[in-house]
């Protein structure tokens, strides 16, 4: 098992009710994975997890990126800077 | 000063302009993403807006904004380009976002800054909330961009 | 302030920005035309310039950039244009020409903008003289424009 | 017989030596025939007078517009601010 963090920003951090969490995932997880496990374990994520895009180690990463101990990913909704 | 950043203070998009002078430059293009009185809500109604505020996945945006000036200089000839965008509370009239490049001619200069502003709008983590008289709620905003992947 | 002007002072291009902002205003786009160090001789050869001046006929160059300014409201959805023309000695890095645009969008700021300094290039009665090491002369302008004929 | 005053800007009013000059032409001439006339009373006058344009009561005018006494007409070389 690896454990990560999730930072969760905007819609997401409102609707899990913090900021970030720890997620525990199998070995091989991917971002896709972790966004499964999510879906699963806070269900009131379940709308804005999937208008949204992750990142890893700060850069923009697929579902299919693996995810190693320790990494950061951070689910960001769809983005209204500028 | 840094030209690439992310504060909760005010913008001094002067400073900016300063900052990426440079005497090959003909040409100084400055944009200001400002907060207006009124937005439309996600009916297209029109409302008036009496606060807002800009959250960021701060070190991501900061890398990000590094990103974009890096590819904007790669694909326009031009001399500098420096870009800071604002969190937390922004008043009406206020700037969120100060972008300012120098180029030895117009047409780099304006292409230039208008890409700066393009590709934040799509690829910046930061996010804007409205408030208005009878709630408040996220700006909707951009959701992908090409060649990036949803999880 | 005047929003057009003719000054052989230097200009103040944030004076410009905050004249036009309006709190209708998402975006203000601002644009410096600045004296740059070396410039391209009849025969395209890069010289570095010593000195530039700028002779304007002055009450024809104000009533043209008032018109400009008509015709950029008329044809961009935009809150406020304000323009100004230096005459005069124009040291190296200071800016000859400064336009600023404030519009409820981005896209009407930065066309209005670019629209406003286009046609500068092409209608204001103002020429710019260059001396170089060796000599000086008029740089060689725009004779004409669409719908005007030469006399 | 009318009397305009002909203003000479840049490159125009160094080859005539001069900012403004009075000239006198017949009642029913135009900028055209004022054209004409520079280049007959000032032949320094006559290459950049071919590449400008003129103006008449602080507008653009074609060769056609007709001139009347105490008008100014300003001789406009390619102009080059900006």
């Amino acid at each position: 098992m690896i454990t990560i963090e999730v930072l969760l920003f905007a819609a997401a951090r409102e609707a899990a009710g913090a900021g970030s969490i720890r997620v525990e995932l199998p070995d091989d997880a991917t971002v896709g994975d972790a966004f499964a496990h999510l879906r699963v374990a806070h269900p009131a994520l379940g709308p804005v997890l999937g208008a949204s895009r992750a990142a890893v180690d700060e850069e923009f990463a697929p579902p299919s990126r693996s995810l190693s101990n320790g990494d950061t990913m951070a689910v960001l909704p769809p983005v209204s800077g500028g | 000063m840094e030209p690439f950043g992310v504060t909760a203070e005010p913008l001094d998009v002067q400073a900016l302009a300063a900052f990426i002078a440079d005497s090959g430059a003909g040409a100084i293009v400055t944009f200001l993403g400002v907060s207006r009185e009124s937005s439309n809500d996600a009916n297209q109604v029109e409302r008036p807006v009496e606060t807002l505020w800009y959250e960021a996945y701060g070190p991501m945006a900061l890398r990000k904004l590094r990103e974009i000036g890096a590819e904007t200089t790669s694909r326009f000839d031009i001399r500098g380009v420096a870009c800071w965008h604002r969190t937390g509370e922004v008043a009406i009239g206020e700037a969120s976002v100060a972008i300012a490049v120098s180029a030895p001619h117009r047409g780099d200069a304006f292409d230039a800054c208008r890409f700066v502003i393009e590709q934040i709008k799509t690829s910046l983590p930061v996010w804007k909330r409205e408030r208005f008289a009878d709630g408040e709620e996220w700006v909707e905003g951009y959701g992908g961009e090409a060649g990036s992947a949803r999880a």
